[in-house]
């Protein structure tokens, strides 16, 4: 256990320090969930109004497609010098390299969220600080819930040759229940009375959600890696 | 084995399916929606051989991922094949039932919308096989097994999201002349599911042959 | 530090080892050994099958038919244990060209448990050559330079099995030097070193033996004559595809096509 | 090489198959029509007696439900089938193809 965790801050420690060398993930991404916040509004603001509403689905899909984004730029990165491949031949359990890449991924999508929730907030008109510590929770676990099998994916279609396109063609309909999970618990939290029994019940949805996905990635990493 | 499977099985669906019918015309109507809610004996039968079909893709992916087995790797694309034509056929249907119920084609009515997102699942597995390249059978075998895990989650979500269908409940407390009708077409669209599973993975194992022959040929 | 079981082994036996992607053989019914303190050569033109042949001898690939056994041990049975005693230097280099030259060895050291990870990155620095540019992001390096510090960090575990996919291309005389006498030393120091190239002239003096892989296909190639008149001989009278096979659905993957 | 071995396939069983897939089609092109009749039917007798509206729309501007159930089984039926006959057409370009695979083997065979 002790050595799992020791490869899997290794993993986040050079990824971490890569990143701060040339900022071109965090920076795209943080650009890219910032223009999707902009263009959504061109589509749900009528007449200086926020559609009601629209607040919760504009976060949740500004946070799915930045996701997608650094999840594929996260294993580019691997993929560019055959890096997974010195990656894989290391003597080490391998599903501590992918909770090391996630955990990597996870990093990065809360800076975006922390600055997405903000805008939307500003932009939208939404009390989405009402319920400051449960919005955290919906948010924490939902970005687990989409990033866990979006780090799956994006490390298997590494070998494919479309992966491109191919990562969000797989990575949406299955992670379809977190975005509905997220999208209404927020809803809860945001309408004018907000229903926290409702959000609870969400909140423990994704959960399990969670839980399951996590399971079954760490368990499919090594065969699905393996040619 | 699976060649003289097929006709047996094909042939106890076609029973299935002529007195399928007859069976339906006989039972009552049902007293809030008429005539139209006999669409739900080969509606919900189709949801069923769906499910089953999406079941037999996830554990026999989990079976080529973990055991190697290239049979399960066959029998794993054909049960995403056959899932979905019944997944098409539920999605057909389900409108036809809702724009005579509830005067729309599509209402996001629960099931209907799980099925819809299923069916995403099922053609993303289809073109993850079709474009991945070489070595696409494991990374799919991953998928399908996240299509299995993806059931519960789909079902509850979007059962609490929306819900206009009539409840699952209502379904075993049926009264019997509703009942016999249901099991009926349920059991012929599992029968039939097998059917076209057992003629899909003969495709599947005909092709292998022709792989293992074209081998055979360039290895002489 | 983990308790690695020592796998040792002085012998790499691949029999019957074939390869095929959908109706594509990439490798043919491979018959090898490999032993401790050879330098073997795999030569064939370019989608030959070496890549394939030595991604099998990385455990990273799995033949399709036939086995690979290092000493007594399976690729699957041996499991981390055994990627311990492997090094696999492809082509591309490995590296991440935004990190410095120490901290792309301290992470690697890291990976395979190594203990005393800066000292050995140190080492290695300067068996490179590179002392001076340790703290330089990789960005930077020339090929030669990349290639050097990829080769120690392919050697830093001291792996049993060493295979190296075109090591030379691009590499300029100096660097070429370098690498043959490092070959040499693991020579001596008894490993198992595996060379796929297409380069003849870099290699004719330092091959302890040379096979032939043509269409997926292996061959010894002969002790008589230089190298590349073994090879040329070898090349004529290799076994060549005799139909040509339609490429189905499944029949993309490397293979070379049929002439 | 036993080629029948490896294959698994004569030319007798292929045309057993082909049979089989053609009566399917036969007794499909003969169930489907009698389907809609049967299912047309009902129609005639229930309309006056298990008529219960749902909301206020006039009677006469209600969709009529025996067409869309009829329309509903047949989509079933032609989905089926079609399956079926897709699978049944790339079966058969398959076989063919593994004939003339055998075929070349043969003859390099007997050369």
């Amino acid at each position: 256990m002790r050595r799992f965790l020791q490869v899997t801050w290794l993993v986040v420690r050079k990824d971490l320090r890569v990143e701060s060398r040339n900022k071109e993930m965090l920076l795209t991404t943080l650009f890219f969930a910032v223009s999707c916040v902009l263009v959504f509004s061109f589509g749900f603001v009528r007449g200086g109004e926020a559609i009601e509403g629209s607040a919760s689905g504009v976060l949740w899909i500004t946070i799915a497609f930045s996701g997608t984004l650094a999840l594929g730029r996260a294993f580019e990165r691997e993929r560019h010098h055959d890096a997974l491949r010195g990656l894989l031949m290391a003597p080490v359990d391998r599903p501590a390299i992918y909770v090391g890449k996630l955990v990597g991924v996870l990093l990065l999508l809360a800076v975006v969220e922390a600055l997405v929730v903000v805008m939307v907030a500003f932009l939208f008109q939404a009390p989405l600080f009402r319920h400051g510590w449960w919005l955290l929770t919906l948010l924490s676990l939902g970005t687990i819930g989409f990033a866990s099998v979006g780090t799956l994916f994006s490390a298997m279609l590494l070998r494919t040759r479309s992966r491109a396109v191919l990562l969000p063609v797989l990575l949406y309909p299955v992670t379809i229940p977190v975005l509905i999970m997220g999208v209404s618990g927020t809803f809860a939290l945001v309408q004018p009375e907000p229903d926290l029994v409702l959000a609870r019940v969400w909140v423990s949805l994704l959960f399990f959600f969670d839980i399951v996905f996590v399971t079954l990635a760490l368990w499919t990493f090594e065969p699905v890696m393996t040619e | 084995m699976n060649r003289r499977l097929f006709p047996w099985l094909i042939g106890l669906s076609l029973v299935f399916f002529v007195v399928a019918p007859i069976l339906i015309v006989r039972a009552p109507l049902e007293q809030e929606m008429g005539l139209i809610q006999k669409i739900f004996y080969f509606h919900f039968s189709a949801w069923m051989a769906m499910y089953l079909g999406i079941c037999i893709l996830g554990i026999s992916s989990a079976l080529f991922l973990f055991r190697r087995k290239p049979a399960a790797d066959r029998l794993a694309v054909s049960a995403a094949e056959a899932a979905i034509v019944f997944g098409l056929m539920g999605l057909i249907t389900g409108p036809i039932w809702a724009v005579k119920s509830w005067g729309v084609w599509w209402n996001w009515d629960a099931r209907t919308t799980i099925a819809l997102i299923l069916e995403l699942i099922l053609v993303a597995y289809l073109i993850l096989r079709t474009y991945g390249g070489p070595g696409s059978d494991r990374l799919a075998a991953g998928l399908g097994m996240f299509a299995m895990a993806n059931l519960p989650f789909l079902y509850v979500s979007t059962n609490i999201w929306r819900t206009i269908h009539p409840p699952t409940s209502v379904v075993p407390t049926l009264p019997v002349d509703f009942g016999i009708p249901l099991w009926w077409s349920f059991a012929g669209f599992i029968v039939l599911c097998l059917a076209l599973l057992t003629a899909r993975v003969r495709l599947e194992e005909q092709r292998a042959t022709l792989d293992r022959l074209y081998l055979a040929l360039e290895d002489e | 530090m983990p308790p690695l079981q020592i796998t040792d082994f002085t012998q790499v036996t691949l029999s019957g080892v074939s390869r095929h992607y959908g109706r594509r053989r990439a490798l043919s019914r491979v018959n090898l050994v490999l032993s401790a303190g050879e330098i073997i050569g795999v030569l064939g033109p370019n989608g030959a099958g070496k890549s394939t042949l030595l991604g099998v001898l990385s455990t990273l690939a799995e033949p399709s038919n036939g086995d690979v056994r290092y000493g007594d041990l399976t690729a699957s049975a041996g499991g981390a244990p055994l990627r311990a005693q492997v090094g696999f230097l492809s082509h591309e280099l490995q590296l991440y060209p935004e990190l410095t030259a120490r901290e792309n060895l301290e992470f690697f050291a890291g990976l395979y448990g190594l203990d005393r990870p800066a000292e050995r990155a140190h080492e290695a620095l300067a068996r490179a050559s590179l002392s001076e540019r340790a703290d330089d992001l990789v960005e930077g390096f020339s090929r030669g330079m990349r290639q050097r510090l990829a080769l120690e960090r392919t050697l830093l575990h001291a792996p049993r099995l060493v295979l190296f996919d075109e090591p030379f291309t691009g590499l300029d005389e100096a660097s070429c030097g370098t690498l043959v006498t490092r070959l040499q030393q693991l020579r001596t120091a008894g490993r198992i070193v595996v060379l796929a190239t297409h380069d003849l002239d870099v290699v004719s003096q330092l091959l302890d033996r040379a096979v032939l892989l043509r269409m997926g296909r292996l061959s010894e190639l002969g002790s008589k004559g230089s190298l590349r008149e073994r090879y040329r001989a070898a090349l004529a009278e290799a076994p060549r595809g005799r139909r040509p096979v339609p490429s189905g659905p499944s029949g993309s993957g490397p293979g070379e096509s049929p002439a | 090489m036993h080629l029948d071995d490896l294959t698994g396939v004569s030319r007798e069983e292929a045309r057993r198959w082909r049979r089989v897939a053609l009566v399917l089609i036969l007794i499909a092109g003969l169930g489907g029509p009698g389907q809609t009749v049967d299912a047309a039917q009902p129609a005639e007798q229930s309309v006056p007696d298990g008529f219960v509206p749902m909301d206020d729309v006039p009677a006469e501007e209600q969709l009529p439900a025996a067409p869309l159930l009829a329309a509903a089984y047949i989509v079933v039926w032609v989905l089926a089938i079609g399956y079926l006959w897709t699978i049944w057409r790339r079966l058969g370009s398959v076989e063919k193809e593994l004939a003339e695979a055998l075929r070349r083997v043969g003859e390099t065979d007997g050369a």
